[in-house]
């Protein structure tokens, strides 16, 4: 025999396949009443879905079942939606729940969608119709129900946190025909007492028809109308309400609507000190920075150093005063130079050296004219001399010296002959040595020089 | 700020925590800034002796017909 | 400057800080600087005496508060 | 020289300076040199005369102002 | 000359100057030598006496002010 | 010779010269020479005299001058 | 001869000359002789008298000028 063996693991890795695959069996929607319901400590529900005729394992896993708004329990009747796969260590198919609703109650939720979604579009959910929940409330109504662990857990935990606040229950019914009523009317009320800051409204958790009273109309209507502030608290956290859609502030738990109410009182102390620290320390700085920029202005140099400014003028001051004393002096040496020179070239021109020379000139001119003059004087006295003494020797006088003389009558001619002198005439007889004045007494002619003739007086 | 009417815890806090920022800031002159500091301070202490004044107040249950009683919470058994 | 409103501490500074900037130029006329030199240390003396005034006032404030006064000299350790 | 309004210590400087240099350049005549002497001295003087004032104001300053030296000391320290 | 208006030390300087190149090119007439001689020494003493009046001017200046003529003698020695 | 505008020194020796030269040349008759020696020595006389005046005029001016060769004589000490 | 037109010195030492000559020749019959000795004679003596006025009169010009001869000697010392 030679078959191929299958093993087991082999088979059932298969058989997953098939199921993986088979689209009619995945992602469907399964109507069932729940059994065997159990909840794992790590969130995870095991329970059996069953009718009349069949029963299937089924599993929802915490990562689903953390948004059901309801804890499933035996019995219930429920939609569930998922797939169908196997559980390999067991071999066994498994309807794998990803989300579940109830069923029976399935009208309920109809309801619920219908109003959530008529409200929603009359703008009930609006973000900005959200009123500010006051950090500080002085005044808290409680709305809730007085007994059970919802109240005492918000009181207590008001209480804790912020002792200042004053809580004020308005006592109402949480389940049953007339809570929505109850509730609404406590809220009117709330608003209209006038001395409450906000509201928290609510319940601890129960079934979906146990909360249902947060999903009518009339509460979603008060919540809406409410001129305080409303936060919404009902059931646990899976649990989404209306109310939690309407009011301003949604708290997952009764505690947590409290802890939203009001601030921690050592929170707030630590606050307060920790804006004082701020304060003061901005304050510190800002002197701080306010001293170092003083201090540094004050030891600027222009500051420190006032008097360099002063000893750098005067200074200068001093070096142009030197510089005008100088300057002048030397200009005035300059000037004297000059008039030096000037006075030393004026000086050597002195005409005294001229006057002399001129003085020499004119007494040789002098001597020359007196010597021209006398000379020429002498020169002609000695031609003169020389006539003289030539005529001298010339003078006829000197023939007469001789013995001759000459004879002149009264007429004063020379008388040559003896006619010439009539007796008795006068006659002037010239000798050498002077001259005879004689009469002729007689004249004897004819005779000659030899005769003699001469006749003295 | 108005006199008569007291300022509420926040809004004290508000004042508070605007002067911080201010001064933080830095810009503020300093005649202004002490004053602020002064007022800050004053703020700051206000807003500490409105807390430490613990005053037990009592829960009350305001009825539905506007009476008023005291609730005794129900201690956790 | 007029006498009627007297300058704020910043301006006082900011005069100051102008005065020291012009005279650390240094091309400031001889009797202008001593001016401005004079006027400088009336300055300086303001600004200090004010901040000293501030810092009066701070401190009276810090002590009234004791709890800060703890702080404060944390904050200088 | 307008007398309404002196001239400032630079000015005289200034002056006085303008006058070294024509003297220097020497082609000043005569009279004229000693009346810039003479201008010149005054000038000199005057300087001489602002400097003692402005001396004087400073260390009026600096000692009837002992309290921002004790300050500049003590922020010095 | 113009009596009027009496000459500036340069222009004095400056016949004087005139004077003595004329005598110094020698063809001057005797008389008129004699004349600008004169006139020259005439001038050579204003020259003298005002420069001489000038330094005095100036010392005078210079001992109106103690100080100064320290310095001078100083700036001599 | 015209009367109006009295020879020069310089010219009047310029005649004297000539009358010497005349003079000396001898072909001068004797009237005219005793003509020319007079009118000779009456420019001599002429010369001479101004010869005096302008020595007396040097004189003058030296004499009346005694600070000016005083102080040529400190000039040149 | 023309009476009225004098003869000059050197006219008459001419004639002088001329006679002297003539008489010098020897051939001048006495009386012309005479006669031409006369007139040399008269001639001569004019002659003489011209000199001797002439002489004097030159005495005379150097005798009016006694100072020039004083200056001449002083400056040949």
């Amino acid at each position: 025999m030679n078959h191929n063996f299958l093993t087991v693991s082999d088979l059932t890795q298969k058989i997953k396949h098939l199921l993986d695959r088979e689209p009619g069996i995945q992602n469907v929607w399964i109507r069932a009443e729940i059994s065997n319901f159990k909840r794992h400590s790590r969130g995870h529900m095991y329970f059996t879905l069953k009718d009349q005729k069949s029963r299937v394992q089924s599993v929802m896993f915490a990562g689903n079942n953390r948004f059901l708004k309801f804890l499933p329990e035996d019995g219930m009747r429920v939609l569930v939606r998922g797939d169908i796969s196997v559980y390999e260590p067991y071999g066994q198919y498994q309807f794998y729940v990803k989300e579940m609703q109830p069923d029976g109650i399935g009208n309920l939720y109809l309801a619920f969608e219908k109003l959530k979604k008529k409200l929603e579009m009359a703008g009930y959910f609006a973000k900005e119709k959200k009123k500010q929940v006051p950090a500080v409330p002085n005044s808290i109504a409680v709305i809730t129900s007085p007994t059970g662990a919802a109240v005492r857990d918000i009181i207590t935990t008001l209480k804790r946190r912020y002792p200042l606040a004053k809580v004020t229950l308005l006592p109402v019914l949480v389940q049953g025909p007339d809570a929505p009523g109850s509730i609404a009317r406590a809220i009117r009320q709330a608003n209209e007492a006038g001395r409450f800051d906000v509201i928290i409204s609510g319940r601890g958790g129960g079934s979906l028809e146990e909360l249902w009273a947060f999903n009518e109309e009339v509460v979603a209507e008060a919540i809406f109308r409410s001129e305080l502030p409303i936060i919404s608290a009902v059931g646990h956290e899976t649990d989404i309400t209306i109310s939690d859609f309407v009011a301003d502030l949604r708290a997952p738990t009764p505690t947590a609507a409290a802890e939203l109410a009001v601030p921690d009182i050592k929170e707030l102390l630590t606050h307060v000190y920790e804006r004082k620290v701020r304060l003061t320390r901005a304050m510190k700085t800002l002197m701080n920075q306010q001293k170092e920029r003083l201090s540094f202005l004050t030891r600027s140099y222009a500051f420190r150093y006032p008097k360099q400014l002063l000893e750098q003028k005067e200074q200068d001051l001093d070096r142009v005063h030197e510089a005008l004393v100088r300057e002048s002096g030397r200009l005035l040496d300059k000037k004297k130079d000059q008039l030096d020179r000037l006075n030393q070239r004026l000086i050597s021109l002195h005409p005294q050296d001229r006057v002399r020379q001129e003085a020499k000139q004119l007494s040789q001119l002098e001597e020359a004219l007196k010597r021209g003059v006398s000379e020429q004087i002498k020169e002609q006295k000695h031609r003169l001399s020389l006539q003289i003494s030539k005529l001298d020797v010339l003078s006829p006088l000197k023939i007469m010296e001789r013995g001759y003389s000459l004879v002149y009558n009264e007429e004063n001619q020379l008388v040559k002959h003896i006619n010439q002198a009539p007796v008795h005439s006068r006659l002037s007889v010239q000798l050498a040595d002077g001259k005879l004045q004689c009469e002729v007494k007689s004249q004897s002619p004819g005779k000659n020089l030899n005769d003699g003739g001469i006749v003295n007086e | 700020m108005n006199e008569k009417e007291p300022l509420t815890f926040e809004e004290s806090m508000k004042s508070l925590e605007g002067l911080v920022e201010k001064l933080e800031k830095g810009d503020v002159p300093l005649e202004e800034a002490i004053s602020m500091f002064q007022e800050g301070m004053k703020l700051s202490k206000e807003c500490h002796d409105r807390l430490q004044k613990v005053e037990k107040q009592m829960t009350e249950v305001l009825s539905e017909d506007g009476e008023i009683s005291t609730f005794q919470v129900e201690e956790e058994s």
